[in-house]
């Protein structure tokens, strides 16, 4: 890229702000017309035009570049100066994007069609022929206005710089899956099944609350000291609750897992977890 | 160490460690079930954090996705200099585009580059999703079903916004009514008389913006 | 804003925007010519961001390539979570040993065998162990002397019974044939309903098939 290119890619970048746009800089001096007898590499005009989002930005630049209203326009004088621009363009044989053109035979019919005397019957329907050029512009201007301000906003890596701090500690957790019951359910049918529990006796007779007290009271007494009969037994659970531990004993005691001692008759009764004869 | 005594701790250190924007949710998923503090406690943990802040180096703002700590703008000038590089610039093709989709999602293609005047190339659509700030919200259901575009959340946070409503106001576009009114008499003459008369625009050129 | 005045800011800032340590020269730095403090001084600002951490989520330490500034040890059982991975699945031979657990209460890993007619990993019962699920409750007193495992508080907690007689009885499984379309269906509503439907079956003796 030329250095007038670079100069004007330079003009080009955002946030976009137009300036008097000069067709290239010689000898410092920037050039605002281009003269007939100079010649300019055709990249660098390519340049020009790109920094134009399209021939509406392009006619925006004309206008304001005038400081005048969009509402406003001068459109002979617009006109023509569009039409110069396209026709550098042309000379110069650069592929020109079809838009640039359309807005050309636009323009031009708006031209004419303001030229003509206008019947006083069309001045009911009347539409400016302009109208819809002028809101086309103000649309586009809006969101280029609209970019520009966003690209105003803080950027983060830009502007805003996110911190972190290291986590030298880092455990990588993971979560313990979760379990339904009713998935635990399907595994034990399938299991007994399985295991034919259902058709021989190995099913319990007891409610399960009978296994889970035999658990309880399994937890309660210890290997290596007695405990208290009565300290298994909590008499708020009711006649019921204290039936059902004593059930839980018995059936510990038939499994030998836990073991009585009662010293003399009447006296209080014992209970320890069974120890193996072994480590006695 | 308690959690609920030193709920500010943890917040501040999950904040910092996570490089991203935490909400309340992610806030309360780091805590089990029961010592799980609740999203106005953390609000008020979040509000002393940044109070305790002031004068430091670093600042907690909300953004979309949460509270993210940053640096704070006045240090932004040394700490830039950490990267040799700097970031690339978007281009204006890119920014329009984007603005187009942020003023007016859902928006197709078609209707971006029917209000920007030129088609807009497909780099510049991939380099917006990629970026994740837009993504295909739906399809309009005209023929050929072009993709209906939206901003992300990340769009937001890059920017710093909390919603879309913190987005700057788009200008005002003038009454059609008062428009017709001021074009009511198209008079070749008054054309070019108007060239360079240096009246006052009614629009905040763009020079000065 | 003054770098000289703001030293400790634009220190603290730069060290949590850089996402590495910074040693004293990379300080240096972030700093013109003029501007530039003198590696003493910034010693001492480390030293007094260190004391203002204290009792923060952060601390500042010094390793090999400089200084940086990490979330405390404390805090990490909490910030951790935030990498945490998606829970997986228990598999099939961990459902049933739990559930033979439950219903047959107390029991050996000999006897879960027996019935489930495959041996039982130990990792299954560490991982029923570690999830406070079951818990060694004594031994049999056989050669061996194996553990008798049985459920726990939490296990009937996480399932949100109250007791175990809660769980269907044995012969009600049986039905589940007909319930299992229902038990698949994905909806809590039915599940709990499906779970609790039986009667109690408190005092009910277990039918033999």
């Amino acid at each position: 890229m030329s250095a007038a290119a670079e100069k004007l890619a330079g003009a080009a970048e955002p946030p976009p702000r137009q300036q008097e746009m000069p067709f290239a800089v010689v000898e410092g001096e920037p050039q605002y017309t281009l003269p007939k007898d100079l010649y300019i590499p055709p990249d660098a005009l390519e340049v020009f035009l790109d920094a134009f989002e399209g021939p509406l930005d392009l006619l925006l630049y004309l206008i304001r570049r005038q400081n005048l209203d969009i509402l406003d326009i001068p459109l002979a004088e617009i006109t023509a100066q569009y039409m110069e621009y396209i026709e550098m363009m042309r000379e110069l044989r650069l592929e020109l994007a079809a838009e640039y053109l359309v807005m050309a035979a636009m323009l031009a019919e708006i031209k004419s069609r303001m030229l003509l005397p206008r019947p006083a019957e069309e001045e009911e329907e009347g539409e400016d022929p302009r109208a819809e050029l002028v809101r086309r512009l103000q649309e586009y201007e809006r969101f280029k206005q609209a970019a520009e301000d966003l690209h105003r906003l803080p950027q983060l890596g830009r502007d805003v710089f996110p911190v972190q701090a290291e986590v030298p500690h880092k455990r990588a957790q993971r979560k313990p899956p979760d379990l339904d019951l009713k998935e635990l359910l399907l595994a034990l049918r399938d299991v007994l099944k399985r295991a034919d529990m259902f058709s021989r006796h190995h099913v319990t007779r007891e409610p399960l609350s009978l296994r889970e007290r035999m658990t309880r009271v399994l937890e309660t007494v210890r290997p290596d000291r007695f405990t208290d009969f009565h300290e298994l037994f909590d008499v708020t659970e009711g006649r019921d609750g204290v039936v059902v531990t004593f059930m839980a004993i018995l059936e510990l005691l038939k499994q030998t897992l836990i073991e009585m001692v009662q010293a003399e008759n009447f006296g209080p009764i014992h209970v320890k977890a069974a120890t193996a004869h072994e480590s006695q | 160490m308690n959690p609920s005594e030193h709920l500010k701790q943890i917040v501040e250190a999950a904040l910092l460690a996570a490089g991203r924007p935490l909400g309340l949710d992610a806030l309360q998923a780091l805590f089990d079930e029961l010592e799980r503090p609740h999203k106005n406690r953390l609000r008020q943990v979040l509000e002393e954090l940044a109070a305790d802040y002031e004068g430091r180096g670093i600042e907690v703002v909300e953004v979309a996705s949460g509270w993210r700590i940053q640096v704070r703008k006045e240090c932004s000038p040394w700490v830039s200099r950490l990267w040799e590089e700097k970031p690339g610039r978007y281009s204006r093709a890119l920014m329009e585009t984007l603005a187009l989709i942020a003023y007016r999602q859902p928006i197709t293609r078609g209707e971006i580059e029917e209000i920007r005047g030129v088609s807009v190339s497909s780099n510049i659509v991939r380099t917006l999703l990629e970026r994740e700030w837009v993504r295909v919200v739906g399809h309009r259901d005209v023929p050929g079903r072009p993709a209906l575009y939206g901003t992300t959340r990340q769009f937001l946070d890059y920017f710093g916004l909390k919603s879309l409503d913190d987005l700057p106001a788009l200008a005002e576009l003038k009454d059609l009514d008062s428009l017709e009114g001021e074009l009511e008499l198209p008079d070749p003459d008054r054309e070019s008389v108007a060239v360079g008369s240096g009246e006052p625009p009614a629009q905040k050129p763009h020079e000065e913006a």
